[in-house]
């Protein structure tokens, strides 16, 4: 077989499919980023009126979107404090795929957050004159930093690239900062709860709007933990999901399936404990929040689209389901229902951020107000595709040009014998 | 590398101002000596307070037209000033576009019955005897002059003084 | 590549220096600023603030305000706190008047027709000059629609027709219309009948919608605001009668639904409870009234008109237990009223026994006309442009060679639209003196725009409804913004160039001359004294510097009333009264509404008042119209429908919204829609109402009326 | 929770009367022309359009002859615990201390919408696009609000310029900017309102009208159990509207029971 032109720059002794094929794939996934850019770009220029956005639904499609990947991208933190911290040292065999994973989360997510900006121009705002008692500006400092983090963390993984790793500074430098690691691992973990935290506590904190404000802890309302826990439950099979469809892609083994069930009973444990907070808040919420600012919980639904079944479906069958699946061993065991667990999972959690975001400001507080309908409108979908896009570039150049999976060659000798 | 730094220090600290700003000048030369030593002025008889309690700033071209209501044919800078003046505002009854070195934003609101205590020259250029009006520069980007008072000054001397510091005290 | 080692350590440094020194970090902040202050945005303008008087003509009973300059240049219309009309209100579709100097539908100058929909411009010299031609050509076949007949334009307009022979000026269908027929022709009154709200301690509106649009709507809200302290107990009892729960009933004391024409029927109701309770009246012909009356029992009414016996009850108790009890009659969109109903009011108004007292019905007198040959007021008023354009549409009357439009917009705002923009089609050479590119404008041979009422000089006497005579001078705030004259000015000019000699050459030389005629009435200037408190003392304060107060916007009043003599209660005109329900084809009434939010018959809703739109009234390009659920399953159509309501005379299409508050048989309807003319904000919204609106000829006056259209409504 | 605004001097604030307003919009138009608001085609969209103060239609439900309307005029409420403050996060609005408002520095702000989001009353609004005047009508802007680019959230403020020029006043009058006669400073709604539903003044201030319609028994706040402690007072006499301005479980009377702050404070 000729070897692809760009063997060189390839990871040591691995193989990797043809550079046209590549080419094809980058170019796919280019024109979908690019799609997203000139949404944006046509959000700039005109203003955010292009958007289904409205005096209604100050928040849309965006925060959603954000607050999922967001969730998503908790892969990293959380795997990084199990590795270096709770020193799991099995997870070194995904601890990169999921510092990439969240790299591309966070960023887009940033990318996405200036184009929700009214004034991006002004953001910087955030840290020259922030407001400590708001939840947001604590999400702007520990978003921004954190995503500094996870650079840091990369860049290891980018300069053990093998051409660059070939100058001895840069060996060095990527040598000396792997021994730093747990120290970022920590800050990480650190900056990561905390900001997962404050945007569920943006929700918590509104206490004028029924659906969202939670009662809570000192400063801190319940949806601050609950979206603490439920990011560590979604991250790894999030992790768990990106190593599949890299294995999909690429027809190679990646890692283990003992690590991938490793990753979904960690999943499923923290869903477990995730769900048991959230069925208690729920129902105290529903039972005494609620009655107590002259609502009952039947109010503060509508019709099919914002219908109680959203509940349900967030919370039974997109959660205790897949939490059953990933605690029970000869569930988990099968290929199948482990990896409609970890969708499931993944697909609950980002239901739940689009409940609290958009059902939270549809639910009318005056009485003689109404249920609006919020359509998110193409400069709105593109963007969102657009990170897509962005994180399968990211995984794509990392997996071909990088030594992401430290299992991957002894996995595939034997097909490659 | 070195030089590279200084070339970058240079640029910024030096050569950057003066891209960044424009001089202006006023559209009329004005000399505050003469109509305060000569002619025995009072600064309030030009920037006073109206009867509603705001502050009019600048004459209009009425005000000073009750002084300058004729061209005076004459030679000397001063006296083409007036007919300048003259010709070109009180004749056409246009009002002068008087440039502020303290400029303020629309959305600033800044009273000036509030601070009377304070001397003019605290915060503007003491011109009361100079015979020239100094040059305005004015920011390429925000349109701002170079003396604009920035916001945490107003809100130091404020908080010093004990004085609100709400959004409406200041904004508009 | 050692030369690029050293280029790249260069950048390196460069890069450091850079970061050292300000230039990032003030870029970060200037362009932040830069976006504080963007240049396509407008900056505020500043300068010395001053109110200047103004007399806004948006709407029909006028609205004084005082105008807010900034450095001379007016920014914003607020109300007259002394003027007694305004008290410092102002209505909605006056509040954005300096906005309106301004309006993307403005005539930016004279212009004449070139093809179906196109114009040109001319000079005035131009225009004047056609307009002089057409005047001699035309003669006696010219013919005038004003929009206006509180201001002293109109005698400069029937003035000049009279010179040329003509008698055809016509005002465009108004409320004082059948007031003045019901009152001078049917009950032999004298002077218009004026409504001393003020002093009243219970308020029956026999159909007029009192609080937004009927007479002078501000000066009533002012009236029922006063006699209801907030958080106290009301000074005065309010009670409306209406199909609906209009504005004015929302916030009544006592609401009866009344179906639209069935007014006179519950008057008749009412009298017959007050004679039974020992009511009279020394009236010539009480004696036929008392046995009119006496048939109209509590059954008959409920029968009738639905009514019943209890909520009758209740309204002729509360006019009964009052002091200064006062009925209002009028028609829910001041015109084409029925001068039955009317009447039928009016004689309540005679059993409670307040006409000429205080809080009761004050007849008005007249202001004396200046320009030579000008009709009095009451005569022009006699003129009714549905039926003379009926004739011409007919054929039975000539078409006008000339036809002149002034502040007006008939092409939208006249009933049966089909059939009489049919009659306007018929006219030979149209000239529309509008500011605005209304729907007549658009289809006139010659635009010669007015200005606006802030830039010309206009005035304002005795605002239909009002309990006294007074007199507003306008003045300009402004020098006109568009390339408009005065089209008094302009006709004055004509008149001469025509060989009219109407004794003046300029229309301030005839408001100085008004001024002049006012200043000899017994009167004063309002302000520290207002009328009504005049009224209820019975006494004036003496006359001071009058044109001084005027030319200060002012308002002169006087608290004189027209003596009358053997004033009748119309039983006869009235026992040819009588409710017809709807037959079976047109089932339904239509209670078309008239809110002056969302404009008036001369002036489309201005773009500012689309915030006031409520989403049951009209939102983007949909119109609702309303009727309660039962009415809406009885006619099968439900909430949000497309439907076509339809009557004899033309339809509309509208959605429809289930208001409860409508009664069982009626659908409410919105004017103000359906414009196709004007500018983007409000050409699309709706349709127009007026095209169902059919005319129909009362029986008794020979007054065209519309204020009982029967209407079908289908889905789509 | 409720009542941190209480210890201020001044507190604006406002009491309208539900059985006063007829809805006519007088108020709405004057709010914008005072204070720059452009014309929009988006105008009657309650979902974009940029305006402060909106006429609300309650009705009480009821089939005809019992259906009863009445209109609820809505500022911005001026909350004493204000929901929108403390979210912001880059401090562009704020419950002043002095007065009571709660006001915003437009330039400041991101356009984050947060406190809009906060906010259940709909009291902000946000620009989403740049403002067009038809051509010359900026010329008929009032030198009072500065214009709001695309991309800011904006709110009612209760004309706090004019408080600023009769404070101005004051000053050249010799008299005490703290300390205004009632009538000295009122916002544009309420100046001309014409049936004078809206009625201003100072909360604090125990000879103020407002201060007495705010303890009165008709009086009543929207959304008052929610905690935002608002300086509106609606005044109605009719249950049904009481009934539409706070939300109520089944059993619950609005006429006693959960009535807490209203007029307790002052």
């Amino acid at each position: 077989m000729a070897r692809p032109i760009d063997y060189e720059l390839f990871p040591e002794r691995l193989e990797r499919g043809s550079f046209f094929t590549f080419l094809m794939w980058l170019g796919f996934w280019g024109v979908l980023f690019l799609a997203g850019i000139y949404a944006a770009y046509v959000v700039f220029a005109e203003g955010l009126g292009v958007t289904g956005l409205n005096n209604y639904f100050a928040f849309g499609l965006y925060i959603t979107f954000d607050l999922a990947v967001i969730a998503l991208g908790a892969g990293a933190f959380f795997s990084g404090l199990l590795k270096y911290i709770l020193k799991m040292d099995d997870l070194k065999n995904v601890i990169n795929l999921t510092v990439i994973g969240g790299f591309f989360c966070y960023s887009g997510a940033m990318l996405i957050l200036t184009m929700e900006l009214g004034q991006p121009l002004r953001s910087w705002f955030g840290f020259w004159h922030p407001n400590v008692h708001s939840m947001l500006t604590e999400v702007i400092f520990c978003i921004s930093c954190y995503l500094g983090v996870l650079i840091i963390e990369f860049v290891p993984n980018v300069l053990e690239q093998k051409q660059l790793n070939r100058n001895k500074f840069v060996h060095a430098f990527a040598h000396n900062m792997h021994i730093f690691m747990p120290l970022f691992a920590g800050l990480g973990a650190f900056l990561s709860t905390f900001h997962q935290g404050s945007l569920g506590g943006m929700y918590g904190v509104m206490f004028a709007r029924p659906f969202a404000f939670r009662e809570g802890f000192f400063i801190w309302p319940w949806t601050f933990f609950l979206f603490v826990l439920s990011a560590a439950a979604s991250g790894p099979c999030f992790s768990m999901l990106i190593v599949k469809c890299v294995e999909l892609c690429s027809g190679r083994k990646m890692t283990t399936w003992s690590i991938k069930t490793l990753m979904g009973r960690i999943s499923g444990t923290m869903l477990a404990v995730y769900l048991f907070f959230k069925i208690i808040d729920t129902y105290h919420w529903a039972v005494n929040t609620l009655p107590g600012m002259g609502l009952t919980f039947d109010q503060v639904f509508w019709g099919v689209i914002y219908g109680k079944w959203l509940l349900w479906l967030e919370i039974v069958i997109l959660g205790v389901i897949p939490c059953i699946i990933l605690l029970t061993k000869s569930l988990r065991e099968t290929p199948f229902l482990f990896w409609a667990a970890a969708i499931m999972n993944c697909l609950g959690i980002s239901l739940n951020r689009y409940s609290v975001t958009v059902q939270g400001l549809a639910a009318p507080v005056m009485p003689f107000d109404t249920w609006e309908i919020y359509v998110p409108r193409w400069t709105e979908v593109l963007p969102s595709i657009m990170v897509i896009a962005y994180g399968v570039l990211i995984v794509s150049l990392a997996y071909r040009y990088l030594p992401v999976f430290p299992q991957e060659k002894e996995l595939n000798a034997k097909a490659e014998a | 590398m070195f030089l590279g730094l200084l070339f970058g220090l240079g640029f910024g600290w030096f050569v950057f101002p003066q891209l960044l700003y424009s001089e202006v000048t006023q559209p009329i030369p004005f000399n505050h000596k003469v109509h305060v030593e000569d002619a025995g002025m009072s600064c309030e008889d030009c920037h006073r307070f109206r009867d509603d309690g705001s502050y009019a700033g600048f004459p209009t071209t009425e005000d000073c037209a009750q002084c300058h209501a004729v061209a005076t044919g004459g030679e000397t800078p001063g006296e083409k000033a007036i007919d300048k003046f003259v010709t070109e505002y009180v004749d056409t009854g246009k009002e002068v576009v008087w440039q502020t070195y303290q400029y303020q934003p629309d959305n600033v609101y800044f009273t000036h019955s509030a601070h009377q205590h304070l001397e003019c020259a605290q915060c503007h250029p003491d011109l009361g005897k100079s015979e020239t009006t100094p040059v305005l520069y004015r920011n390429k980007i925000t349109g701002y002059s170079k003396d604009t008072m920035k916001m945490w000054q107003c809100e130091r001397c404020h908080a010093e003084n004990g004085v609100s510091n709400a959004c409406h005290v200041c904004h508009k | 590549m050692s030369l690029t080692r050293r280029g790249f350590l260069f950048v390196l440094g460069a890069g450091a220096g850079v970061t050292f020194s300000p230039v990032l970090w003030k870029l970060t902040d200037d362009v932040s600023i830069w976006t504080q202050n963007w240049s396509w945005i407008p900056r505020l303008q500043y300068g010395a603030l001053a109110k200047k008087p103004g007399l806004s003509k948006a709407f029909g009973g006028g609205a004084p305000v005082q105008v807010l300059t900034v450095a001379g240049r007016p920014a914003e219309a607020l109300g007259n706190p002394d003027h007694p009309l305004s008290q410092g209100g102002i209505p909605a579709v006056a509040a954005p008047e300096v906005q309106m100097l301004y309006k993307e539908a403005r005539v930016k100058g004279p212009m004449k027709k070139v093809g179906d929909g196109k114009f040109e411009p001319i000079a005035w010299e131009d225009a004047e000059a056609m307009l002089a031609a057409k005047l001699k050509e035309a003669g006696a076949a010219t013919a005038m629609i004003t929009g206006d007949v509180n201001g002293t334009t109109a005698e400069v307009f029937s003035g000049l027709l009279k010179g040329l022979g003509s008698s055809d000026v016509y005002p465009m269908p108004c409320e004082q219309q059948t007031a003045a027929k019901g009152w001078q022709d049917v009950m032999g009154g004298r002077g218009t009948p004026g409504f001393d709200i003020e002093n009243s301690d219970c308020i029956l509106a026999l159909g007029a919608d009192l609080l937004e649009s009927w007479g002078t709507p501000v000066r009533n809200a002012k009236a029922f605001g006063r006699t209801r302290p907030t958080g106290e107990k009301p000074g005065a009892t309010w009670i409306a009668c209406a199909p609906l729960k209009t504005r004015t009933v929302a916030v009544a004391d006592i609401f009866v639904a009344v179906p639209p024409g069935g007014e006179a029927t519950f008057a008749l109701g009412l009298a017959n409870m007050l004679i039974a309770a020992g009511a009279s009246t020394g009236a010539a012909d009480f004696d036929a009234f008392k046995s009119l009356a006496a048939g109209y029992t509590p059954a008959k009414v409920q029968d009738l008109i639905g009514v019943t016996p209890e909520a009758l009850k209740k309204v002729a108790e509360a006019l009964r237990a009052a002091k200064k009890p006062l009925v209002v009659p009028g028609s829910a969109i001041s015109q084409g009223g029925s001068a039955v109903a009317f009447v039928a009011g009016m004689a309540l108004n005679l059993l409670l026994g307040n006409v000429g007292k205080p809080g009761g019905v004050r007849a008005l007198p007249e202001l004396p006309t200046v320009v030579s040959g000008a009709l009095s007021r009451d005569k022009l008023l006699d003129n009714d442009l549905v039926a003379w354009l009926s004739a011409v549409e007919s054929g039975k009357k000539a078409a006008p060679k000339l036809l002149m439009v002034y502040e007006a917009n008939p092409r939208y705002a006249l009933p049966a639209a089909a059939k009489l923009g049919a009659a306007l089609d018929k006219a030979g050479f149209v000239v529309s003196f509008s500011s605005f590119m209304d729907e007549t404008a658009a289809k006139a041979d010659l635009i010669m725009p007015n200005p606006l009422s802030l830039e010309r000089y206009d005035d304002l006497q005795t605002p239909y409804g009002s309990g006294f005579a007074s007199y507003t001078l306008g003045t300009p705030v402004t020098k006109p913004v568009a390339n408009a004259k005065s089209s008094a000015d302009v006709l004055l000019a004509a008149a001469q160039k025509v060989g009219v000699n109407l004794g003046f050459s300029s229309f301030e030389a005839v408001l100085e001359a008004k001024m002049a005629a006012v200043e000899g009435l017994s009167g004063f200037i309002a302000g520290e004294t207002q009328p009504w408190q005049a009224i209820a003392q019975g006494s004036a304060p003496m006359g001071a510097a009058v044109a001084d107060g005027l030319k200060k916007g002012k308002a002169w009043a006087s608290i004189r009333t027209v003596e009358q003599n053997g004033i009748q209660t119309g039983a006869a005109l009235l026992a040819k009264a009588g409710f017809k329900k709807p037959a079976a084809d047109f089932p339904l009434l239509i209670a078309p509404l008239f809110q002056l939010n969302m404009g008036t018959p001369s002036m489309a809703m201005p773009e500012y008042n689309l915030p006031t739109l409520q989403e049951s009234e009209a939102k983007g390009a949909a119109m609702y119209v309303g009727l309660n659920a039962a009415t809406a399953k009885a006619v099968g159509v439900s909430q949000g429908d497309t439907v076509t309501v339809s009557s004899e005379a033309g339809s509309f299409k509208a959605r429809v919204d289930i208001d409860e508050s409508v009664m069982p048989g009626v659908v409410a309807a919105y004017l103000g829609f359906g414009h196709t003319a004007w500018d983007k904000f409000a050409k699309g919204r709706g349709d127009n109402v007026n095209k169902a609106l059919a005319i129909a000829e009362e029986p008794g006056t020979g007054l065209s009326t519309w204020a009982a259209v029967a209407v079908k409504i289908a889905k789509g | 929770m409720a009542g941190n605004a209480s210890h201020f001097k001044i507190r604006w604030g406002m009491a309208i009367d539900l059985d006063k307003c007829t809805g006519c919009g007088a108020c709405v138009v004057s709010c914008q022309v005072e204070n720059n608001n452009a014309p929009s085609m988006d105008g009657d969209d309650k979902l974009r359009t940029v305006n402060w103060l909106k006429v609300y239609r309650l009705e009480n439900g009821k089939t005809f002859p019992d259906a009863d309307v009445a209109y609820l005029p809505r500022p911005c409420m001026q909350c004493g615990n204000p929901s929108c403050v403390p979210v912001c996060p880059v401090v562009a609005t704020d419950k002043n201390e002095e007065g009571g408002i709660v006001s915003q520095v437009y330039p400041r702000c991101i356009g984050c919408r947060y406190c809009m989001a906060a906010c259940p009353y709909h009291s902000r609004v946000f620009n989403w696009f740049d403002p067009v005047w038809p051509k010359g009508m900026e010329k008929t802007l009032t030198p009072f609000t500065s214009t709001r680019p695309r991309g800011v959230v904006e709110k009612c403020h209760f004309c706090h310029h004019r408080w600023n020029m009769a404070k101005e006043k004051a000053r050249k009058d010799g008299l005490d900017p703290m300390s205004l006669p009632e009538d000295a400073y009122i916002p544009a709604c309420a100046e001309v309102c014409p049936t004078g539903a809206l009625v201003f003044g100072d909360l604090n201030n125990h000879d103020h009208q407002v201060y007495k319609l705010a303890h009165s028994p008709y009086a009543r706040r929207l959304l008052e159990r929610l905690g935002g402690d608002p300086q509106v007072y609606y005044v109605s006499r009719r249950e049904w509207v009481w009934k539409q301005l706070d939300n109520y479980l089944p059993g619950e009377d609005p006429a006693h029971g959960t009535k807490a702050k209203g007029g307790a404070h002052g």
